[in-house]
């Protein structure tokens, strides 16, 4: 473990982009935390933090200067690694015939910096969607192999946070190059440093950090263990497949549909949905077409159209593929639970819908 | 394909405020290729010129609200292989269905000194009330490039990439920050039909549902949201009774509170 | 023509449904009628009972043509009664969205619908054939004035941004920087359309116009100002209703708006360029005057010159408004509602749009009057078609009915805005 | 996942030219045949000779068929898979995509990706009873497996058909059916609900035939594809016969936009139709398979 001071977080950075890397991270456009590009340290929520509960969250002032003192935002990494729409190949007419044009695919090295350790738990859930089975997706896996990661250790946990319960967090244990935790002391403002890969190593080299104390380590794991303590949801997960197997009728279902707006907002703010659709454009001439693939959710009534309607018309039974595939499918497809924790569905949904209390409910009236 | 013959296009107008038309012309940089793809065969208020029917591909843009336009979208059906409503008047009847839930005499006499002079029906009612329709596009006004879209689509026989979820997709697709969650502001986004892009929470205000309702939209839900957010009554059922009151879902949830406010 | 009528059943190229119906006995025009189709939608009526807030969307869909205009006539009128001041750069913001509106309806109307009159072809798109250059341009103008809009207004038709004490949300500098050059374009092309649009032929048909538009003190009129007259006329638009009325006249079934104890007057382009000649930018008035147009102009058949010079005036107005932008800490002022009356009047692109609205303490509308700029048209419209008949009766008949057309689109009149006054009579045959 | 073990795990990964799976190849239409009304099977021939000759399916698998400009969608392949270099797929129209597929020529071109999922069990009924149940407007997955039975007389035991329609005139593959009844050993019952004046065959649902006809129940292996509700009816009854759960296979349907696991659509509870199916074994999904709007 090393120390890094917080004036060298932008020296850090330039280190970074000498080798290449195009910085993505936290930032304020507008009344949220999202990820998008940053130059400097400067372009972080320096001294904000975000209040989170069921359908809200709300900005507030730190009162100390913390680069990292929130929790996640509406968006994920996957914005970056599964981009929300994607021209997957052009074609024009050729002859009688046509010819496809694979999209030049080329994607930006990017550093990803303040990853969260549930967030990293859903890249690497991603990661067996897309490059763990026996296809594999150009387009996220040449995305995937150009990613720096920077990972934070969660000093504070937000209002729907439960990734103790789905342990996927908050601490960092693997997915990184390099892990940081910020510790704010009277006078002093630092980062202990872990190193993942000999990749992050090499980046720290050049860099005036000193070697961490005993004491380090502790004072680490007191903030993880805080963090722990102030977890805002819990979730039980005891043999939670099975639970949701044979609830597949539960009265619950039907009850969850009167509140449910089928919106989509908890599939597009899910880290780990992969859902998508794609769309066959062409122009106007007809010699042109074009195939783009766009995210898509199992709210939609669309998305189990076979000919002849709809597969799931009732909202009852869209919120419960939803549910179902993250908490149990998910294990039988994937060999690992499909949720890890971040609450955005519980923050995000506009009606406050909260999955640990769906399963809560479910759970102490079960068959 | 030069040789085949140039399928014709109409655009026919309703009771209506020339927006949807008017999105067609401002294709300004698609025209070109459409002219030279179709025969622009009845377009009033671009063109003099008047071609004879049966029309390949129809778009029919305003509601029926008199006696002569119920008889007149009849004849229009008749020239027309296949007929595309557009916007919030043809597929719902638009704002001037408003009268639907009113005495219409009593609108004529507010706005009229001589009520007598007026013909008009006593409901506003959308184009699919009347003839068959092959496809509506939604929107007040509708969404130029899906207008396109549904050309494009027309011409090469494929069905048009105009999904009917949520404009809450196009938030979270664009990146949006959602104004529900992030402010409180009370938004209809939840149940209105995604094509605008997600405009209106982008400038930081609730979607007032000019798309009109989505597949499955839990409207009941939405307004309990909406009045845990301090939303009166009278906004609820205002915010339903919009450009697409006369719409099912939006309809029925506006009579709810039409109740509930007596 | 000796005998006959004319009657021209869908009126192409204005916006909404109209037709004509015109009777000559014996030489003379007995019987003209402009028909409006256009079914009638009581938007006054239907803001009964709806919040001030909502007043700017729903009058939006009065017209697709000229939303914006219904917009600010709206706010002005619920600002007007709530006593608030709107200024700095929201009121600039305004402006400049009114200039995007008047840059893309003038353009549609000038190059689209009103040019192929002149030069005899059905359309723009038949135009476009042996103009290329010109469409393209026009066109291209329009998408610049649509490109204002989108950008202030979330869309370029029904705009989302507009709000009763500003807007919802405002631009950064940064985001208004990619108009720049799109308008130095823009206005450069505005100054060759003025100078083609002047060289097209133009029928000799002066008219004696009572003329109305705002006059602002220093600017060329988009919002504010007083209404004046070429006969002296200069009031408040709280007075408007005193001196204007609606009357029923017995010759005809319509609705007119008159001037009290004068009558007819006109509104739009023409009127404005000719009452505020002196306010336009020093580039408009030039451009004006060297295509041979003088400072008033009296010929209907020269609007489009005019509206060519007035889409230049707002490229030029709106550059000047972007360079001076800072954003403002606020999108809009607070607005806190009460009972009253209140009244809008902002110009237009066809003239003057009157809005009154009374709202009781909670800002709820009680009463809506609207006056669009067509329907005060009405008179004129009809007035020049009858002295145009009369002047070429001899014309043979399909002739007189396209003479007849395209003095009507003299106006750019938009029906859908005016079905409010119109009289609906079907000639069922 | 051990569930579904009949899923090909040697199917075209990195398999030939195969890289990024989205991209379609192009196939040429050599062939055209009109089946019934609305109904064509298309004779395909893949452009590429080097992707022509690795290109391996199964009986029960499906290729993605692209229409330029229109789209694409999933359609099984009915020919012999010891047939090499061609692939026929028999298509009805319901829709733009499939009418556009149907209106091609021949000479013209398609998209083509595949072959996907799951095949259905020949390698193990090898030297049993092939029982196929089908029901609806004529569904393809089962025809291939019938010509391959049927082309194969002598692996097999006996071939019974099973199949049931609304009304006669729903009855599409009359020819077809005439045919398979004159191979050996090869039994036809057909059924429909509403008969009309000529119909000389059975009424009523095609699970009454299992009644009426004896059903070897240890040593056959059943293969059904139809409506889901038919399915349902007929697995009980069939269950109620003796067969065992193991021994009952169904080729189900579900949206697909990549046929390759990521785009989700496809999913039935645990498995997605693409990949773990089409064909499931009953014992395998019988949780889901009775549960509604799964
Ligand atoms: C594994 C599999 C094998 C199939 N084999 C055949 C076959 O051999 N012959 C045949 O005629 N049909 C087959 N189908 C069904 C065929 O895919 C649909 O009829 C086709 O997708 C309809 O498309 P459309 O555009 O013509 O119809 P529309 O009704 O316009 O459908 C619109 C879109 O919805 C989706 N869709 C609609 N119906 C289905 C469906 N049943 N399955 C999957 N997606 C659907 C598609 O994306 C389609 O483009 C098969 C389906 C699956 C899943
Ligand atoms: S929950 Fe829905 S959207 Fe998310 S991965 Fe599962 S099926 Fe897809
Ligand atoms: S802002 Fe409105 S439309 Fe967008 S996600 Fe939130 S609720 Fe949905
Ligand atoms: S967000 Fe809603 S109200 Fe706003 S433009 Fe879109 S559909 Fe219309």
């Amino acid at each position: 473990m090393k120390i890094l001071d917080r004036n060298s977080v932008d020296l850090f950075f330039d280190a970074l982009k000498r080798q290449g890397f195009a910085l993505v991270g936290p930032t304020i456009p507008d009344s949220a935390i999202v990820y998008d590009e940053i130059g400097s340290s400067a372009d972080l929520p320096v001294g904000w933090t975000d209040e989170q509960d069921g359908g809200t969250y709300r900005l507030k002032k730190r009162d100390d200067e913390a680069l990292f003192g929130y929790v996640v935002g509406p968006q994920s990494w996957k914005k970056f690694l599964h981009p929300p729409s994607l021209r997957l190949w052009t074609a024009h007419r050729e002859g009688k015939g046509f010819k496809i044009i694979p999209e030049q695919d080329d994607p930006p090295k990017l550093a990803y910096i303040g990853v969260r350790s549930c967030e990293l738990h859903a890249i690497a859930i991603q990661d067996k969607v897309f490059i763990g089975g026996p296809f594999l997706d150009s387009s996220y896996g040449l995305r995937r192999e150009n990613v720096f990661i920077v990972a934070v250790n969660c000093g504070q946990a937000g209002g729907t946070c439960f990734c103790v319960s789905m342990k996927t967090g908050p601490k960092a244990t693997a997915g990184f190059d390099l892990a940081l935790t910020e510790i704010i002391e009277p006078g002093r403002h630092y980062f202990t440093v872990e190193t993942g890969t000999g990749r992050g190593e090499e980046v720290l080299r050049d860099l005036p950090y000193t070697e961490a104390t005993e004491a380090d380590p502790a004072t680490v794991e007191r903030i993880v263990e805080k963090t722990v303590s102030q977890m805002g949801r819990t979730l039980d997960t005891t043999d939670i497949k099975n639970l949701l197997y044979q609830n597949l009728e539960h009265p619950r279902w039907d009850q969850v549909a009167t509140r449910c707006l089928s919106c989509a907002n908890c599939t597009m703010v899910c880290p780990t949905c992969f859902c998508s659709t794609v769309e066959d454009v062409t122009d106007l001439s007809g010699e042109h077409a074009e195939r783009w693939r766009k995210w898509d959710s199992c709210f939609t009534s669309d998305f189990s159209f076979v000919h002849g309607g709809t597969v799931r018309p009732s909202v009852k039974s869209r919120y419960r593929q939803w549910m179902t595939h993250k908490l149990a499918t998910w294990i039988d497809q994937f060999g690992t639970s499909g949720c890890v924790g971040c609450g955005r569905c519980i923050t995000w949904c506009p009606v406050a819908i909260d999955i640990t209390e769906e399963v809560r409910a479910i759970r102490e009236t079960k068959k | 394909m030069g040789k085949r013959r140039k399928p014709k296009l109409a655009v026919w107008k309703f009771a209506s405020c020339d927006g949807c038309q008017l999105s067609l012309l401002n294709c300004v940089d698609e025209l070109p290729a459409l002219a030279e793809r179709v025969e622009i065969a009845h377009f009033l208020e671009a063109s003099s010129a008047v071609m004879k029917g049966p029309y390949d591909l129809s778009l029919v843009e305003g509601s029926i609200t008199t006696p002569r336009d119920l008889e007149r979208i009849l004849q229009v059906r008749r020239v027309s292989k296949f007929l595309v409503t557009i916007g919030a008047c043809a597929t719902a009847g638009g704002i001037q269905a408003l009268r639907n839930f009113k005495d219409v005499k009593e609108f004529v006499s507010i706005v009229y000194a001589r009520p007598d002079y007026i013909e008009t029906l006593e409901t506003s009612t959308p184009i699919a009330d009347h003839v068959p329709v092959d496809f509506e596009l939604h929107g007040c006004p509708i969404d130029k490039r899906q207008l396109l879209e549904v050309i494009g689509a027309f011409l090469i026989g494929r069905r048009p990439n105009v999904p009917s979820h949520s404009v809450c997709i196009e938030c979270k697709l664009k990146g949006t920050v959602c104004v529900m969650v992030a402010h409180g502001t009370p938004c209809l986004g939840p149940v209105t039909h995604a094509g605008c892009g997600a405009i209106c929470p982008s400038y930081h205000r609730g979607c007032y549902g000019c798309f009109g309702p989505k597949e499955t939209p839990n409207t009941a839900s939405l307004s309990r949201e909406w009045s845990r957010l301090g939303a009166s009554e009278q906004e609820i059922l205002n915010v339903f009774r919009g450009v697409n009151a006369n719409a099912e879902a939006f309809r029925k949830e506006s009579d709810l509170h039409a109740r509930r406010n007596d | 023509m000796h005998d006959g009528t004319i009657k021209v059943k869908g009126l192409a190229r204005v916006e909404g449904e109209g037709g004509l119906y015109l009777k000559i006995k014996g030489g003379t025009v007995v019987d003209l009628r402009l028909e409006i189709f256009e079914p009638p939608r009581f938007f006054e009526a239907l803001l009964r009972g709806r919040s001030f807030s909502e007043a700017p969307d729903i009058t939006a869909r009065i017209c697709g043509i000229c939303p914006v205009a219904y917009q600010m006539s709206a706010v002005h009128a619920m600002e007007d009664a709530f006593g608030i001041e709107v200024d700095g750069p929201l009121r600039a913001l305004r402006r400049l969205i009114y200039c995007g509106e008047w840059i893309a309806s003038h353009s549609l109307h000038v190059v689209m619908l009103h040019a192929p009159d002149f030069l005899g072809y059905p359309d723009g798109f038949k135009m476009a054939k042996d103009h290329p250059g010109i469409v393209e341009r026009g066109w291209q103008l329009k998408e610049a004035g649509n490109e204002i809009i989108a950008l202030l207004g979330g869309r370029a038709i029904h705009p989302i941004n507009v709000r009763v004490g500003g807007f919802y949300k405002v631009p950064t500098k940064r985001e208004l920087a990619p108009l720049v050059e799109r308008l130095k374009w823009a206005r450069e092309a505005a100054l060759e359309l003025v100078r083609w649009t002047a060289a097209l032929p133009y029928p000799e048909f002066e008219q004696d116009y009572e003329f109305v538009s705002l006059r602002h003190p220093f600017e060329y009129p988009f919002n504010e100002g007083r209404l004046v007259s070429n006969r002296g006329l200069t009031i408040s638009v709280r007075d408007y209703e005193n001196q204007f009325v609606e009357e029923q006249v017995p010759h005809s079934h319509a609705m007119h708006s008159r001037l009290i104890g004068r009558g007819a007057y006109l509104v739009g382009p023409m009127a404005r360029y000719s009452l505020n000649f002196d306010r336009l930018s020093p580039l408009a008035q030039d451009a004006a005057r060297t295509a041979g147009l003088s400072p008033v102009c009296r010929n209907p058949f020269r609007s489009i010159v005019v509206r060519s010079v007035e889409i230049l005036h707002a490229c030029d107005e709106a550059l000047r408004i972007i360079a001076d932008y800072e954003m403002p800490e606020q999108p809009a002022v607070p607005v806190r509602p009460r009972a009253g009356m209140g009244q809008g009047c902002t110009e237009a692109p066809r003239g003057m749009l009157y809005h009154r609205y009374r709202l009781d303490d909670e800002g709820l509308i009680r009463e809506a009057k609207i006056v669009p700029p067509t329907s005060q048209n009405q008179t004129m419209i009809e007035d020049d078609l009858r002295r145009f008949v009369q002047a070429n009766i001899g014309l043979p008949k399909d002739e007189l009915g396209l003479r007849c057309e395209q003095t009507i689109r003299n106006y750019d009149p938009c029906i859908s805005c005016a079905t409010h006054f119109l009289r609906l009579h079907y000639d069922r045959e | 996942m051990e569930v579904f073990s009949n899923r090909i795990e040697e199917s075209p990964a990195g398999g030939p030219g195969f890289f990024n799976p989205w991209i379609p190849h192009t196939a040429e239409v050599i062939g055209k045949r009109r089946e019934a009304l609305g109904v064509h099977t298309l004779r395909l021939r893949l452009r590429d000779e080097g992707v022509r000759r690795s290109y391996r399916f199964r009986s029960g698998q499906f290729n993605m068929l692209y229409v330029f400009g229109v789209g694409e969608v999933p359609i099984s392949i009915v020919s012999d898979p010891d047939e090499s270099g061609v692939l026929d797929h028999t298509i009805r129209i319901v829709g733009k995509v499939s009418a556009a597929l149907v209106s091609l020529k021949k000479g013209d071109t398609v998209g083509l990706r595949g072959p996907y999922g799951s095949s259905w069990p020949l390698e193990e009924a090898v030297g049993k009873d092939v029982l196929i149940v089908t029901g609806g407007l004529g569904c393809a997955p089962v025809i291939s497996v019938i010509n391959y039975v049927a082309n194969r007389r002598d692996r097999y035991g006996n071939l019974k058909i099973f199949h049931g329609v609304k009304t006669p005139k729903d009855l599409l593959y009359r020819a077809r059916f005439h045919a398979w009844q004159k191979h050996p050993d090869t039994e036809v019952y057909l059924t429909v609900d509403h008969p009309d004046l000529e119909w000389k065959y059975n009424v009523g649902v095609v699970t009454n035939l299992f009644r009426e006809v004896r059903i070897y129940a240890q040593r056959s292996v059943v293969m059904m594809c139809g409506p889901e509700i038919m399915m349902h009816h007929a697995v009980r009854d069939l269950l109620a016969q003796g067969l065992a759960e193991d021994r009952i296979y169904l080729s189900l349907e579900r949206n697909m936009k990549c046929a390759v696991g990521f785009c989700g659509h496809c999913q039935f509870g645990p498995a997605f139709i693409c990949k773990d199916g089409p064909v499931l074994r009953y014992d395998r999904i019988k949780e889901w398979f009775g549960t509604s709007e799964i």
